[in-house]
């Protein structure tokens, strides 16, 4: 038995080392996805999303009725078997609107977010990376933005740009630039100060290569959870507008404009109102647990 | 004795630390007037407690850091006034090793384009060509060319520090600047991390700084040493001359302090009072005379000067100071 | 979601001006504010100078307090107040007031012609700049023979010159010298109500003026006017009864709180007008024919049922029934059929495509989208643009002449402020107001209407005044500058212990009869 | 602290001055002529013009700039283009409701937030955690204008115990608080309970706990105040979102303050109300963030300390 | 010797969950800790450690951490199974414990003296008053400097040896009988690092308290300890008297770790070097866990694991390697040892 033990890695110096690492490659997005699906509510909310999208993007085919055919022998029905949402001031089908309009509010809000997300990391990292005078004109603009009240800001630039579902995301994309330059910035800081930014300078790294290669991809975890956290306020922020009536076009079935057109029958038709603001509350809440789950899942302070 | 491959001259750096309330700015001077020399294919290392410097003179010298003062000399060209642009053919020649294995690689990325980066940087290779000689030199650090599609974080600390290492070799630098190598490794791998930074000497006729808190690993892998405190070297020698016969106080109780692992070898401890002073006020004169067990008047007032007082070996202190002490001297061993 | 604890119900009102449940009296609820009701108005006042208000809200707050030569009665019909009677040159140039003695302004002076002369002095001089110098722009000459009478002289016949009067509300001369241009903040005039309180964007309070010169009244001891702009925020003081009279009345609220035994809704039409215009110089609207057929394809009822939830009337003329020198004309009856026919023999058999202007309020929205619901059926394919007032107000006046315009449909709505015929015709149809100088957006012209409008203003006699405003209606009746849409109610909600407060046809409230059951 | 109080008051100047030079761009970039809108629909265009002069709108944009600030460094804000009114006098009748307003919404919305947060965080994933979390998204995800009129519906039609607005007694202000304080209600919560986690996994805690302290000992004493340093960063961060809300909260609730002023001056383009109001929430929001990073000192002593 | 028996673990198994599964961080350790006695704990990182001192102490809590075994006996009673509340009791009061991070272990926003006289007040009845007097005469003990302006200061304007300094006197100063000590120096520079190890030493022996000393430097182990047990992997694989281990270690583990350390003086041009790495403990080899680094292995170690037992037949001296068992017994079955 003893001519059998063999020695394994001698211990020659810079021998090499086997068994250690594991044989199948652990996937991050694999790891990802295992932790992401543990956490039941944010899966419940990301398959609540993903179907909200399919009901976005094949709307046209779901639609029960016509969603702007009008049928003023029918306004404000409560919700019946024909029209399982009743039917709005001039008699449209609710339920129609509602299934076209998740297109609208996804898309309105989806597209600011994600233009305030590329122009806020942007800043971000300019701000965090280059520091200095650039820094302080990025800060301190952003602060300035900050403290002008956010729907203030959407009113004056839609005052400006005058109605209009592109000014609106414009709108509400612009007020949405300070919060992520704001993250982006302190976790370029960090990251910054790591040294694999160091090795990659000692290296001869140009610092677009170092920005781009190296620091960007730290700061996605926190752009893509406060992404999906600030798709909620988008929503939010976009129905305000419509409620001070700057909305998108006030034809269109955009859910913040049923709701603030609808809030003039609250006491008399409540279910104008109640659909609307339960596709809304339903929505936010989804991208919010969403939101509340990624983070959990990628940030890897939080292992359990 | 050929050139230095480096020369550090009179060294200065401070950082301004925002004391944040009262908006008062300060200065930390981390590094405070250092000079050396390195030769081709030796290894020189700096010891020193936490927060003497040793990090920052590795990054002044990489130039990572720009001084505020002083020189640095690399194969004849005085690079200390270089901008990033001007650095970057340099930069193809000194490499650094970083102490933290986790931290100092991108745990993004794939360990081949890890290694292969500096290639990208500074040579025209083919993308195919970077793969295989990532591969290559992965197999030089001991690791297998398997896994150069692997992430970082899929490794152990020890072959993380290998992967920093090979990523350190790719451009073929002649010097390497190690900061604390081994220190997040544990004790048996550690030894395998140093052999291997050996055995790379040999084969390339590399040169190292390193850097090192750990007396017993810089004796081992160093053929000079300087030992820092406070931002200041106190005393430089070949490894024999600092380990026998250590001139400087500070050395002294620092070369006592180590424990050592064997309990039948009960030694003189030289035990020193206080704490490190902070790099924000050093105290006057010399530096050390605060923590000094022989200290005297002179040292509270007077800088001492760092001088040769045996051939390669010189130190800061006024015991060994002709013009006070007088000819003889006063060595306390 | 109501509270209709009342057992009385209530059949629509068979009144046409009040739809008062009628509960018995004496099931009327205590008011929650005793004797001091509280009104709800939708905007905030602005000022308090009488001089120089231009919103109705402000006109009202002036007139509880302040009073003029002439007034208006609950029609909109201009009656003497401080004049005991007047009389008019056979020119129609020289006015002549005699005035009602022993009247006091709430400081205790004096008021006589004197006071009226400074009045009027102080809207003509320019350095003020105040809205109402416009108004009185025709007063050349001011004279006051005696304490007790007035005589203007016009420099031409100015048949709204009476009108204008009863907007000419008086204010303390020794309050004017003392206050100056601060005048806003201490109203002095001789109205039933003396000023308490102005907390500018919270509330108006004026009280009891013991003193004042029509015995028996006022009955309350104070009323308080509270801006609350949100339309279900008012209507929920109403039902609280924290409120005990609101203005407007939100039109989808009135079907349910009708039903609420403790609330009377009042209606009557308006003198508010609501239309489209189109610009007559900018194809295709420059095509009679395709006027007339958008006028056609508009259902009137639907459009009363639908966006004013049944409240209101069909525009049978350029202006409202309530307004001076009225005239009926025959409706263009809804037709989808005829309107299809006008547009094909226009040339646009399948319609085409058009934008309609609109501002942002939940009114114009829900109009305008109707509009496009029925335009449709014709095959005009509308784009709505609702803008937030002053851009919209910008767009429309930046273009300095008609061929620069960029307005095609404007979905609008008028009431002219003193309720003369004049106010309700010139700014809309005289060629001379083509933005930016007035409001015509239609750019309508024709040559005969704007003679006949310096005419008609210049007519001593009110019967040929009338007749040629008659021609006037039913000139731009036919040439269907615009499309007729409706006259609005106005409308308003009342505890049921609440008497006397009326809106009149402009929209502004009377409290003079005031009183609380 | 004083001195650094100070020079951060300094501070705040040359970011006013930035302030209001890009409000006076702002408003004059939106479109709209005060004067005709002042000078009212049945103006002509005379009169219209005549009131344009004496507004000096007709002067250009660097004049009128220039004289704007000249008066505010004398201290006088300028008169309401709309109503003649004095701006100052007009900002001091609605800056109280306003501030009441957001400082009681802000309060409720910290109490009830860190509350929930703490709870949450101790009883991580058991009941009380999901009730907590579930309240607290919903706060942020109700809009405001519609949570205020159900509350009006409820609270005061229905049940009769709050007025419908106004600001007549403290009653007035719950409805109203506790619509604009639900977001950053929620917002808190969160952000408590991740920063209340955190903190429950400092070193520092174990060794509390080695001690043998009590559990509520633990919580209390040693995590809650490390916790709450984040938390007051990002309080003072919402006051922002609150003066934003506070628009739509005082439209829907009838109150008098400065958010409705603003909105109606906007849409009369009263250069010299919005002008005013708009650097009074910027100073506001400085100051306030000034207040926050002094408190921040406050209950941080490494930073209260730090000359040594 | 029982009676002499401070702390007794028996069996130790602490279990942590992790993603789904779980873990085994400390797998059936058994040691004691005499009177008076310091013995060291040694291993490399992750080996379980800290794991085991917190198992002991019962600070799991907050961690997905569980003891699923085993038995804790201090003075006699099992800790394991003892009420939240007295356990409460017990810690700080006989059993106290200095942490590895000086910098992190003490609350950042509470003065020094609040913080010492927590345990203080609690423990020892006393009022605040004269729990800051005691604060004060434990924070002079372990030598520190104006000691009296000291305890209003606040954790960070101390250095990192008088913070640990600080930890030392919050551990001793309701006098434990027992003090582990979780590799108290290792954040520590080495001149400071001989200063507080002199003081613990001092301390120790003025107070006659047991310690638990936990590191991973073997030069601390040489110098500070009576007995040794060295883990690997979660469990114990050698236990000896301080100058057996340096002089005879047992086990190839323990062997590979004291010769792949540079010493000083020592002038060997290549070190020796343990190949490999720690294994994760979430896929462990069967059989000996030390097998595949082991430069002895045989086939039986890759199958079946080792027992820890006395070796030489002596008590004070135990390892778990099938090498020893096989060469000192010759393959016979060998004499168990067990705990009690
Ligand atoms: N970027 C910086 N900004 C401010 N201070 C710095 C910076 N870098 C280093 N320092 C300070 O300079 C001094 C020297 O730091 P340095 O990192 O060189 O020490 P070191 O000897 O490498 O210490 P360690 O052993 O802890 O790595 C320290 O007091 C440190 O706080
Ligand atoms: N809170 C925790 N959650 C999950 N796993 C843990 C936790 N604490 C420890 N472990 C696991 O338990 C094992 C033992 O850890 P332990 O901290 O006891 O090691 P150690 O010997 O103290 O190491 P070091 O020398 O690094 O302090 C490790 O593999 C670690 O992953
Ligand atoms: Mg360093
Ligand atoms: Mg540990």
């Amino acid at each position: 038995m003893n001519d059998h033990s063999t020695v394994m890695g001698s211990g020659a110096p810079g021998g090499r080392e086997q068994a250690v690492v594991p044989d199948k490659p652990k996937n991050p997005f694999g790891q990802f996805l295992r932790k992401f699906s543990k956490q039941k509510l944010s899966l419940i909310a990301g398959i609540f999303i993903v179907m909200l999208f399919l009901v976005a993007i094949f709307a046209p085919f779901l639609t029960p009725y016509n969603p702007d055919t009008p049928n003023y022998d029918k306004m404000m029905a409560g919700p019946s078997a024909d029209h399982w949402a009743g039917t709005d001031e001039y008699g449209r089908d609710i339920l129609s609107r509602l299934i076209v309009g998740a297109r609208l509010s996804l898309a309105v809000s989806l597209s600011s977010v994600f233009i305030a997300a590329v122009i806020g990391t942007i800043l971000g990292l300019l701000s965090g990376f280059y520091g200095k005078w650039l820094d302080r004109l990025i800060m301190r603009g952003s602060d300035v933005l900050f403290s002008f009240p956010d729907i203030l800001l959407a009113i004056g630039i839609v005052a400006i740009l005058g109605p209009g579902l592109l000014n609106v995301v414009i709108a509400v994309a612009v007020f949405g630039i300070p919060s992520f330059a704001r993250m982006i910035r302190s976790v370029t800081l960090s990251v910054k100060e790591t040294l694999f930014v160091e090795a990659a300078r000692s290296i001869g790294a140009k610092d677009s290569r170092i920005i781009w290669r190296h620091i960007f991809p730290e700061t996605v975890p926190s752009v893509i959870v406060n992404l999906t956290m600030k798709i909620g306020t988008a929503i939010l922020a976009a129905s305000s507008l419509s409620f001070l009536g700057m909305g998108a076009k006030p034809t269109e079935p955009d859910w913040g404009a049923m709701l603030s057109m609808g809030r003039d029958y609250l006491s008399i038709a409540p279910h104008v109102v109640y659909f609307p603001g339960v596709a809304i509350f339903l929505t936010v809440l989804a991208f919010n647990l969403l939101g509340d789950g990624l983070r959990d899942a990628l940030d890897p302070k939080m292992k359990n | 004795m050929n050139t230095p491959l480096i020369e550090v001259k009179g060294l200065h750096k401070s950082f301004v630390v925002k004391k944040g309330f009262l908006g008062e700015s300060k200065y930390v001077r981390a590094v405070d007037g250092i000079s050396f020399a390195i030769r081709k294919g030796e290894t020189f290392s700096l010891v020193g407690e936490s927060g003497c410097g040793k990090s920052t003179t590795g990054r002044l010298v990489t130039r990572l850091l720009k001084p505020n003062e002083g020189e640095v000399w690399f194969n004849g060209q005085n690079i200390s006034a270089y901008n990033d642009n001007q650095m970057r053919p340099v930069r193809k020649e000194m490499q650094m090793v970083f102490q933290d294995p986790y931290a100092s690689l991108n745990p993004r990325m794939k360990v081949k384009d890890i290694v292969s980066e500096p290639l990208l940087i500074h040579t025209k290779m083919s993308s195919r060509e970077r793969d295989k000689f990532a591969t290559e030199l992965l197999e030089v650090v001991g690791l297998s060319s398997y896994h150069a599609e692997r992430h970082a974080h899929e490794f152990s600390g020890g072959q993380r520090q290998r992967i920093g290492i090979a990523r350190a070799l790719s451009v073929r630098p002649s010097l390497i600047v190690a900061d604390e190598p081994v220190s997040a490794l544990d004790v048996s791998i550690q030894s395998q991390v140093l052999n291997l930074l050996q055995d790379l000497q040999e084969e390339y006729g590399l040169t190292y700084l390193f850097i090192s808190h750990d007396l017993s690993v810089v004796e081992h892998i160093s053929d000079r040493i300087g030992v820092m405190y406070l931002g200041a070297l106190v005393e430089t020698a070949g490894k024999d001359a600092l380990y026998d016969r250590p001139l400087h106080p500070y050395t002294q109780a620092l070369l006592s302090s180590v424990p050592v692992a064997d309990p039948s070898q009960k030694k003189e401890r030289i035990i020193l009072k206080g704490d490190i002073p902070s790099p924000v006020n050093p105290p006057s004169g010399c530096r050390f005379h605060t923590r000094c067990p022989s200290c005297m008047d002179i040292c509270k007032q007077i800088q001492p000067v760092f001088q040769e007082v045996e051939p390669d070996h010189r130190v800061a202190c006024h015991l060994y100071d002709e013009t006070i002490m007088g000819k003889d001297g006063v060595h306390i061993n | 979601s109501s509270n209709n604890n009342n057992a009385a119900g209530s059949e629509n009102g068979s009144s046409p001006s009040s739809s008062a449940s009628a509960p018995s009296e004496s099931g009327a609820a205590p008011s929650k504010n005793g004797n001091n009701p509280v009104i709800a108005v939708n905007a905030n006042f602005i000022t308090l100078d009488p001089h120089n208000t231009s919103d109705t809200l402000s006109i009202t707050g002036a007139r509880t307090m302040y009073e003029g030569l002439m007034g208006f009665d609950d029609n909109m019909q201009v009656v003497p107040v401080l004049a005991e009677s007047y009389e008019i040159s056979e020119d129609g140039l020289v006015y002549t007031f005699k005035l009602k003695q022993n009247i006091k302004f709430h400081d205790g002076t004096d008021f006589n012609s004197e006071a009226v002369k400074v009045n009027i002095e102080r809207i003509l001089d320019e350095k003020n700049n105040l809205r109402f110098r416009k108004s009185f722009a025709k007063v050349s000459k001011i004279e006051t023979p005696d304490a007790a009478t007035v005589v203007f002289t016009l420099s031409e016949p100015y048949n709204a010159f009476l009108n204008k009067l009863a907007m000419g509300l008086m204010i303390s001369p020794a309050a004017l010298t003392e206050f100056g241009t601060d005048i806003s903040k201490h109203p002095s005039g001789t109205g039933p109500f003396k000023f308490k309180e102005w907390v500018e964007g919270d509330r108006l309070v004026v009280e009891k003026n013991p003193d004042y010169w029509q015995q028996g009244l006022p009955k309350v001891d104070s009323v308080t006017f509270k801006p609350v702009p949100e339309n279900g925020s008012r209507i929920a003081m109403l039902k609280t009864g924290e409120a005990d009279f609101i203005y407007p009345m939100p039109t989808e609220q009135v079907a349910e709180v009708e039903g609420d035994g403790n609330i009377v809704v009042d209606k009557i039409d308006s003198t508010i007008v609501r239309y489209i215009t189109l610009n007559t110089m900018k194809k295709p609207y420059d095509d009679l024919k395709v006027r007339q057929a958008i006028n056609y394809a508009i259902d009137k009822d639907a459009y009363l049922k639908v966006v004013k939830s049944g409240l209101g009337a069909k525009l049978d003329s350029t202006m409202s029934s309530k307004t001076q020198f009225y005239s009926q004309q025959p409706a263009y009856d809804y037709d989808v059929e005829k309107a299809k026919q006008l547009l094909s023999e226009a040339g646009y058999p399948d319609g085409f495509d058009a934008e309609i202007w609109g501002e942002n309020d939940s009114e114009s929205v829900k109009g305008m989208q109707f509009i496009k619901q029925q335009l449709e059926l014709v095959g005009i394919k509308l784009e709505v643009k609702s803008m937030e007032g002053a851009t919209l107000s910008d767009q429309i006046n930046t273009p300095a002449t008609p061929a620069d315009a960029k307005i095609q449909m404007w979905f609008v709505s008028w009431s002219p402020s003193s309720n003369d015929a004049d106010g309700a015709t010139r700014g809309l149809f005289s060629s001379t107001m083509f933005p930016p100088a007035g409001s015509n957006t239609a750019y309508y012209k024709n040559d005969n209407v704007d003679k006949w409008i310096e005419d008609a203003n210049k007519a001593t006699d009110p019967e040929t005044a009338k007749t040629i405003f008659a021609d006037i209606q039913k000139q731009i009746w036919a040439d269907a500058p615009w499309a007729f849409l409706g006259v609005d109610q106005v409308i308003s909600g009342k505890r049921n212990n609440i008497e006397g407060v009326t809106v009149l046809p402009d929209g502004s409230i009377n409290i003079l009869k005031a009183e609380v059951k | 602290m004083g001195r650094y109080a100070l020079q951060r008051l300094i501070g705040i100047v040359p970011l006013l001055f930035i302030v209001s030079v890009l409000v006076f761009m702002f408003i004059h970039l939106i479109p709209g002529d005060p004067a005709r809108l002042i000078a009212g629909k049945e103006a002509t265009l005379e009169e219209i013009n005549q009131t344009r002069v004496l507004l000096g709108l007709d002067q250009p944009l660097w004049k009128q700039y220039l004289s704007y600030m000249k008066d505010m460094f004398q201290g006088d804000l300028g008169n309401s283009i709309r109503s003649g009114l004095p701006v100052t006098e007009m900002m001091k009748s609605r800056f109280l409701p306003t501030l009441w307003l957001t400082l009681l919404s802000m309060a409720w919305a910290v109490v009830i937030g860190v509350v929930i947060g703490i709870v949450s965080a101790v009883k991580r994933n058991k009941w009380p955690d999901y009730a907590g979390m579930l309240i607290a998204i919903s706060g942020i995800s109700i809009p405001g204008f519609w949570l205020g009129l159900v509350l009006i519906q409820i609270f005061s039609v229905q049940l009769g115990w709050f007025p419908t607005g106004g600001i007549d007694s403290w009653k007035s202000y719950v409805l109203p608080s506790l619509t604009l304080g639900a977001g950053i209600m929620s917002m808190i919560a969160r952000f408590s309970r991740s920063s209340m986690l955190e903190t429950m996994r400092e070193d520092y805690i174990r060794t509390a706990r080695a001690k043998g302290l009590m559990e509520f000992v633990v919580v209390g004493r040693h995590a809650l105040r490390n916790s709450l340093i984040q938390v007051v960063t990002i309080a003072g961060l919402q006051f922002g979102f609150l003066l934003g809300g506070s628009v739509m909260v005082e439209t829907v609730f009838s109150i008098p303050g400065l958010g409705r002023m603003l909105v109606d001056s906007i849409s009369f383009r009263d250069y010299t109300v919005i002008q005013a109001e708009l650097l009074l929430f910027a100073a506001e929001f400085i100051l306030i963030n000034l207040v926050v990073d002094l408190l921040y000192g406050v209950l941080n002593p490494k930073i209260r300390y730090a000359d040594n | 010797m029982t009676a002499n028996k401070l702390l007794e673990v028996d069996g130790l198994k602490t279990e942590f969950k992790r993603d789904g599964g779980s873990i085994t961080a400390v797998d059936g350790v058994n040691f004691h800790i005499n009177k008076g006695e310091v013995l060291g704990l040694v291993g490399e990182s992750g080996c379980g450690k800290s794991v085991t001192s917190l198992s002991i102490m019962r600070l799991l809590k907050d961690t997905p951490g569980k003891i699923s075994g085993g038995a804790v006996r201090f003075e006699g009673s099992d800790l394991t199974k003892l009420k939240e509340s007295d356990m409460r009791r017990i810690r700080g009061k006989d059993m106290a414990m200095i942490f590895q991070e000086p910098m992190t272990s003490l609350n950042p926003v509470l003065r020094i003296g609040k913080q010492l006289e927590e345990p203080i007040r609690l423990h020892l009845g006393y009022n605040r008053k004269k729990a800051r007097e005691h604060a004060i005469q434990t924070l002079k003990l372990v030598g520190i400097p104006r000691a009296e302006e000291l305890v209003d200061d606040y954790p960070h304007q101390l250095s990192g040896g008088m913070r640990q300094r600080v930890m030392i006197a919050m551990a001793m100063s309701c006098h434990p009988k027992l003090i582990i000590a979780d590799e108290p120096t290792t954040a520590l520079d080495v001149t400071i690092q001989a200063q507080i190890l002199d003081l613990m030493r001092r301390l120790k022996e003025e107070k006659d308290m047991g310690m638990l000393l936990i590191t991973h430097d073997l030069g601390v182990v040489a110098e500070m300890c009576d007995r040794v047990v060295v883990m690997y992997a979660g469990r114990v694989v050698e236990e000896a008297s301080v100058k057996d281990l340096f002089e005879q270690p047992q086990h190839p583990y323990t062997k590979g770790l004291i010769r792949s350390v540079p010493k000083l003086r020592q002038n060997v041009r290549r070190l020796e070097s343990i190949s490999g790495n720690v294994p994760d403990l979430s896929r462990m080899p069967a059989g000996c866990k030390f097998a595949p680094r082991c430069p002895f292995v045989m086939e039986k170690c890759l199958s079946a694991e080792p027992d820890l037992v006395a070796v030489e037949g002596r008590t004070d001296r135990k390892s778990r390697c099938w090498l020893t068992q096989i060469d000192e017994r010759g393959g016979e079955t060998v004499h168990e040892y067990s705990a009690d």
